[in-house]
């Protein structure tokens, strides 16, 4: 069911049979998935349905007690978070997670990759390579900064920002890492209308113009329905369905899925 | 909650068998085995040594971890509330009132203070939301301002309840004193009694409440200032109590006594898993037999390191001691 | 108000009489330093040093004050914390404060610590009651006295007590513990050597730290394969709960119990079970004659009220004496003048003077004899390095929770 | 006024900068990486019981041990960072406060470094040297304070100290650390190695422990396990809150204001027995540090802002 939809180009990352339990609890029970290149996917299912699990155990977060994880073909799983990044898979969070008490300019600066000034001895043995670096990635980070808006934040503490500053600030300081697939965990949480959908037009052109793949958990369905390609349903810890858009909207175990959810609730 | 699980997986048989029922097997065939090796009267009176000493250690942890659990404050002061208590009983004994009496009265005092001290400096502090580690600091601060007090009024020498600590159970070939059994009998039904409050208790929902979750906590309409200042009156109880009954059974105390057995405590409270009462006696039972057992072996001298040799490999293999949870996530 | 009118009184005779004996001399006005154990690990002996120094100058200024003799002691204390980086600070405040000469501090370190970094320097005498020979590896340069026996003796002195009381060593199983200290590594290592010269065995030794719950374990271990006697090397406070642990095993025989001299009292302190210590020998430095002086100190202490006894008052009382004698055989409250002039008041062979001859001793110095002043814990004809020569100790037994010195014997021998 | 004593504030001078490099490590793993390190006192006794093994049973020259005692501490702190590391950060305060317990007993207990008896007499070179020195300083009037050699020796080192880990923390591995402390998992999902970060800034504090022990073991020229008790950790982690998280500044201001208070109120004179006013000292110390941590919840030189935003 993976491989069903047949496309010549290899998949970017493959989700195969992955377990997990948390005391007991079985948070992701067999779920298997395959990501395309290039693509921008959504991740669905109701509250519980393991998609945040899902997303620790593919960026190292946390290992599955079974099954197989690949990136571009390559097992990843029980990998710890910082290689997973450095292979070019970077995720955001649910809540969102700034660097607090350091600018909005060093959040982003951090998230550049290959800096020597971060290794003890580089510091002094590579020390122009450094102060070169150091300047690059601030140009980048200032760039990135001026894409999203937040150029005239950039001297402030992360923590003064807004929800939806928050958020494009996670976004921007992910891409810093030159990722190839990333993982957007509720990216529109908390983010009104005209910002989040500035997100959503970035995320596109990003696929556009530098062909990133992105896999994203929302919960608003218009918003799934009008910009995903393609939507992978949870439920209990497994996928229940995928396909287009349209198809899923169509899907009677997805709509049984959401309405056992909204049962609960009441 | 990421954070949680960045710990290692847990083992399998976690999930399967709870941990206290694993820790009674692996005592009782560590005691099989070493009444094989050592002779049963030298291993079982090693045995009912390490068990008093868990009897101490338990009844000062519990107030510990609940201060920790529920608050996050890594209280420094404990280890002085434990000696307040004793000083406190040990005045009014003094003044010629029966002991019970001047016990009774001294938790009392005792609770009293820790409610005052919540009021004056941890509320306050709350209120301003203050760091851990400026929590930390004024703990210090109240550890030395109690204990120097203590020392102030009744000197720096030592004292004695008086009681009497030769008199011995005997039990087949082997013994313990009997203020010992007491202390030891007494720690046990209390931490039981805290560890069914907790459980069962509106109150006691509710500290565990605020454990989780100060701010939710809140929003849900807990009477938190209430609540907290519950869990210091209990802690603080407990604190007294404990102190009183290690001052009468070991017999003799100074004013530094409590500081010097707090960090007995933190690692029976750490042991066990931090916020649990039952975890803080079986944190205790494990620390005590540990070094009890060691002296069938080692000079009694390692006794102190093989408490802390035994602190680090059980957290190497459990990370968040004996009853830690690894929280389920959604 | 009325002590205060019979000070001045006797003060005033003093003056007088000074006046008509001897030519009018600079009236010295000495400031002892107190380093205190008063906070710490070890803040149990502080109560009791300073009630010892306090005494002695007390009993001191007035027994110079009846010989005519113008000396005036007073005391400034400082808080040492069993710590030797406090200890050096807390000597320096009593040098800025004034003191000429130090008593104290208890352990060892503390005193070295202060020795390198400040009293060796300025020619400061400290007198610390810690008994290490630890401490005669600096190059003191004559400024350290101690009126305590070092281990090395006090172990021979072990030896010949126990002898004393089983006939012989030879095959006799003694079983050794101590506190885990530098006082009892020290004195265990050398007494078991000594033991075992003697052809005897030992077992042991058991270790304990004092700030332990439960000593049941080692209380067993101390009485395990019943041992002829036992060394226990402790002090009161640990002592109250280890002796409690022995006399609930049911096999400690309290009579076959050796302790050495930081558990001598001349009263047993309330806290230590009489099961545990009634009927037990033990060792002290010893006086030459009858201990008068131990009375008048027992009843001084007494009278005063306040600290209990702890090990090692008596020495500290001594301590102070001693430097307020050497104060008037040097005519100055100069440190250096005091340091000089220690043996000019422990001079072998000189006329022997007591603490209940202690005005006429003050009278002897200030017309520039030469004495041995014995104090209540001894004689104190010091060697080359500061230490006691003594090699006299007593051996007591406890009666009806007293002291009674059984016997006197020679150490060295 | 004896209480403007020289000798007595050069005293003072030593062990407020002893205490401050001490807490420059842990400012370093609390302020800036968020480690609840509270085994400090153990690498501090690793290094200055190398320094002094080295000098007595091995008769190296004393500086040169210092490069080794400060590989011995990073060394420890690797071993002790490694496992424990792992954990959460209350239960890693826990074990290394476990840890430095244990170096403590094993010295006390194990034969090889002396036992309770310590080590002493490795500080002939040292003497020699500050005898010249002070021979130097006499020619400006200052011959007679004898400590004055080894205060100049521990504050250059300090300011040496200070100097490099403003620097360090301007730095991008600098920007790394505080990034860890502020969401370790935020970190690592940027790509940076929490754990060799956390074991950089462990090793790091334990090599500044180090020097600390080194100039411990000159001031009071004796070693024994009971000096390094976990009182040690304790006031310098008092120094570090009271002078204020994440500022290096601070632990200059921090350890100056608490010795001076500690050690001043030694001349505290009341109408009182020496053993009341020896308790009421540390009273005051208490209380002090109560009132601090309440009105000054960010220490002397701390940031406000910074501390809220961390809420």
């Amino acid at each position: 069911m993976t491989h069903s939809a047949g496309s010549p180009a290899p998949p970017i990352l493959v989700v195969e049979d992955v377990h997990k339990s948390f005391g007991g609890v079985r948070a992701v029970a067999g779920a298997s998935f395959a990501l395309q290149r290039g693509a921008i996917t959504a991740l669905i299912g109701p509250n519980g349905a393991g998609k945040t699990t899902l997303f620790d155990l593919i960026t190292g977060f946390a290992a599955p007690d079974a099954g197989a994880i690949r990136f571009e073909g390559k097992p990843i799983e029980g990998l710890p978070p910082h290689s997973v990044t450095r292979r070019g898979l970077v995720r955001t969070f649910q809540l969102t997670r700034v660097f607090a008490a350091m600018t909005v300019l060093d959040n982003m600066m951090l998230a550049g990759r290959g800096q020597p000034g971060e290794g003890l001895l580089q510091l002094i043995a590579r020390r122009t390579a450094g102060q070169r670096v150091e300047g690059e990635v601030r140009e980048r980070a200032l760039a990135a900064l001026h894409r999203f808006d937040l150029d005239g934040k950039a001297g402030d503490y992360a923590g003064t920002l807004s929800g939806g500053q928050r958020k494009l600030l996670e976004l921007a300081r992910a891409l810093m890492t030159d990722p190839t697939l990333v993982l957007l965990d509720e990216p529109m949480a908390g983010v009104n209308r005209v910002l989040g959908s500035r997100l959503l037009d970035d995320v596109e052109e990003l696929r556009r113009t530098a062909g990133m793949t992105f896999l994203f958990v929302e919960h608003d369905m218009d918003i799934v329905m009008r910009r995903a390609d393609h939507v992978i349903v949870m439920a209990e810890g497994a996928v229940i369905a995928e396909g287009s858009p349209d198809a899923i909207r169509a899907d009677p175990r997805v709509i049984d899925a959401y309405l056992g959810q909204a049962r609960s609730r009441t | 909650m990421i954070e949680e699980a960045s710990a290692p997986p847990s083992p399998r048989w976690h999930s399967r068998l709870p941990p206290a029922a694993w820790l009674a097997l692996v005592i009782i065939a560590a005691l099989a085995l070493l009444a094989g090796v050592k002779g049963p009267v030298e291993a079982g009176q090693a045995t009912i040594n390490g068990l008093v000493d868990a009897g101490y250690v338990a009844l000062g942890a519990v107030g510990l971890t609940l201060i920790f659990g529920i608050l996050r404050i890594i209280n420094f002061a404990h280890g002085d509330f434990l000696t307040l208590g004793a000083y406190v009983a040990l005045m009014i004994a003094a003044s010629g009132l029966p002991i019970w009496l001047a016990a009774a009265l001294a938790i009392l005092v005792t609770a009293a203070v820790a409610a005052a001290l919540d009021k004056l400096v941890w509320e306050p502090m709350r209120r301003m939301q203050t760091s851990t580690l400026q929590l930390l600091l004024a703990a210090i601060g109240i550890a030395l301002v109690l204990r120097y007090t203590i020392q102030f009024f009744a000197g720096s020498q030592v004292r004695s309840f008086g009681q009497d600590i030769l008199s011995a159970v005997n039990l087949g070939p082997w013994h313990l004193g009997t203020l010992q059994l007491v202390a030891l009998l007494a720690g046990i039904a209390l931490i039981v009694a805290v560890g069914l409050g907790l459980r069962f208790t509106a109150v006691g929902k509710q500290m565990r409440a605020l454990s989780d979750n100060m701010a939710l906590a809140e929003v849900t309409g807990i009477d938190t200032r209430g609540a907290i200042r519950l869990t210091w009156i209990v802690a603080g109880a407990l604190a007294a109590i404990a102190g009183i009954l290690y001052a009468a059974a070991v017999g003799t105390i100074n004013p530094n006594f409590g500081s010097l057995i707090l960090l007995s405590l933190f690692t029976a409270a750490v042991l066990g898993g931090i916020g649990n009462a039952y975890g803080a006696l079986l944190g205790g039972i494990v620390i005590g037999l540990a070094q009890e057992w060691s002296t069938l072996f080692l000079n009694a001298r390692w006794k102190p390191a093989v408490g802390f040799a035994i602190l680090i490999l059980t957290l190497l293999v459990l990370p968040r001691g004996i009853f830690g949870r690894v929280p389920a996530r959604t | 108000m009325l002590r205060r009118l019979m000070m001045g009184t006797l003060f005033a005779t003093g003056i007088s009489l000074a006046a008509v004996s001897t030519a009018p001399a600079d009236p010295i006005n000495l400031t002892i330093g107190k380093l205190l154990e008063l906070t710490g690990p070890l803040s149990e002996t502080g109560p009791s040093q300073d009630k010892a120094i306090k005494l002695a100058i007390d009993y001191a200024n007035k027994a110079a004050a009846a010989a005519g003799v113008d000396i005036k002691a007073a005391d400034v204390g400082a808080d040492v914390q069993g710590d030797p980086q406090a200890a050096l600070s807390a000597a320096r405040a009593l040098v800025a404060k004034g003191a000429s000469c130090l008593i104290g501090p208890s352990i060892t370190p503390e005193s070295i610590a202060i020795a390198n970094g400040l009293t060796i320097q300025k020619k400061i005498t400290i007198w610390p009651v810690g008994t290490s020979m630890r401490l005669r590896t600096i190059k003191d340069e004559g400024t350290i006295f101690r009126t305590v026996p070092p281990d090395s003796l006090q172990a021979l002195a072990l030896v010949a007590g126990i002898i004393d009381k089983l006939g012989t060593a030879s095959g006799k199983l003694v079983s050794i513990a101590y506190r885990n200290e530098p006082y009892g590594e020290g004195l265990a290592k050398d007494f078991k050597a000594a033991w075992e010269a003697k052809g005897g065995k030992t077992q042991g030794p058991v270790v304990f730290d004092p700030n332990q719950a439960t000593f049941d374990s080692e209380a067993g271990e101390i009485v395990a394969n019943n041992p002829d006697a036992y060394v226990i090397i402790d002090y009161p406070d640990t002592f109250a709960k280890l002796g409690a642990s022995l006399v609930r095993t049911g096999k400690f025989d309290a009579t076959k119990l050796f302790v050495p001299d930081a558990l001598a009292f001349s009263t047993v302190p309330g806290n230590i079970p009489a099961q545990a210590i009634e009927g037990a020998r033990g060792t002290r430095g010893g006086t030459p004659t009858d201990t008068d002086a131990y009375k008048v100190f027992d009843k001084l202490w007494e009278t005063a009220g306040g600290a209990e006894h702890f090990s090692l008052d008596a020495n500290s009382f001594d301590s102070t004496t001693l430097c307020m004698l050497a104060a008037v055989a040097g005519k100055s409250a100069d440190p250096a003048a005091i340091q000089e002039h220690v043996r000019a008041v422990t001079t072998p062979g000189a006329p022997k003077f007591y603490l209940t001859t202690l005005s006429d001793a003050f009278k002897a110095v200030a017309g520039g004899e030469k004495i041995d002043y014995v104090g209540v814990a001894g004689a104190f004809e010091f060697a080359a390095n500061g230490d006691p020569t003594i090699s006299r100790f007593d051996i007591f037994e406890y009666r009806a929770g007293k002291l009674a010195v059984l016997k006197q014997i020679d150490a060295a021998k | 006024m004896s209480i403007l004593n020289a000798d007595f504030w050069i005293g003072v001078g030593v062990i407020a900068g002893i205490y401050g490099i001490f807490a420059l490590g842990l400012q370093l793993n609390v302020g800036l990486t968020g480690l609840l390190n509270l085994g400090q006192a153990g690498f501090m006794c690793i290094g200055a019981y190398a320094m002094g093994m080295l000098v007595v049973d091995a008769g190296w020259p004393i500086l040169a041990t210092l490069p080794v005692a400060i590989a011995a501490a990073v060394l420890a702190g690797v071993l002790v960072g490694l496992p424990s590391l792992r954990l959460r950060s209350d239960y890693f305060a826990i074990a290394t406060i476990a840890f430095a317990e244990i170096v403590r007993y094993v010295l006390q207990n194990a034969a090889f470094a002396g036992g309770n008896q310590g080590i002493i007499g490795y500080d002939a070179e040292w003497r020699d040297f500050a005898a010249w020195a002070s021979d130097r300083l006499a020619a400006i009037g200052l011959g007679e304070q004898m400590q004055l050699p080894l205060l100049f020796s521990i504050w250059l080192v300090f300011a040496l100290c200070v100097a490099v880990l403003r620097w360090l923390r301007r730095t991008p591995w600098g920007r790394v650390l505080t990034a860890i402390r502020e969401d370790e998992d935020a970190a690592a999902a940027l790509g940076k190695n929490v754990l060799a970060f956390k074991l950089q800034s462990l090793a790091i504090a334990a090599a500044l422990a180090a020097i600390a022990g080194f100039f411990l073991a000159l001031n009071v020229t004796y070693l024994y396990p009971g000096e390094f008790d976990p009182t040690f950790t304790f006031f310098g982690y008092a120094v570090l809150i009271l002078g204020g998280f994440a500022s290096y500044g601070g632990v200059v201001l921090g350890t100056i204001v608490l010795w001076t208070l500690i050690e001043g109120l030694r001349f505290l004179d009341l109408p009182l027995s020496s053993g009341e006013v020896g308790s009421l000292r540390f009273v005051l110390v208490g209380l002090t540090l109560v009132v601090l941590s309440m009105a000054r919840p960010q220490g002397l030189l701390g940031r406000r802002a910074e501390m809220q935003l961390r809420q």
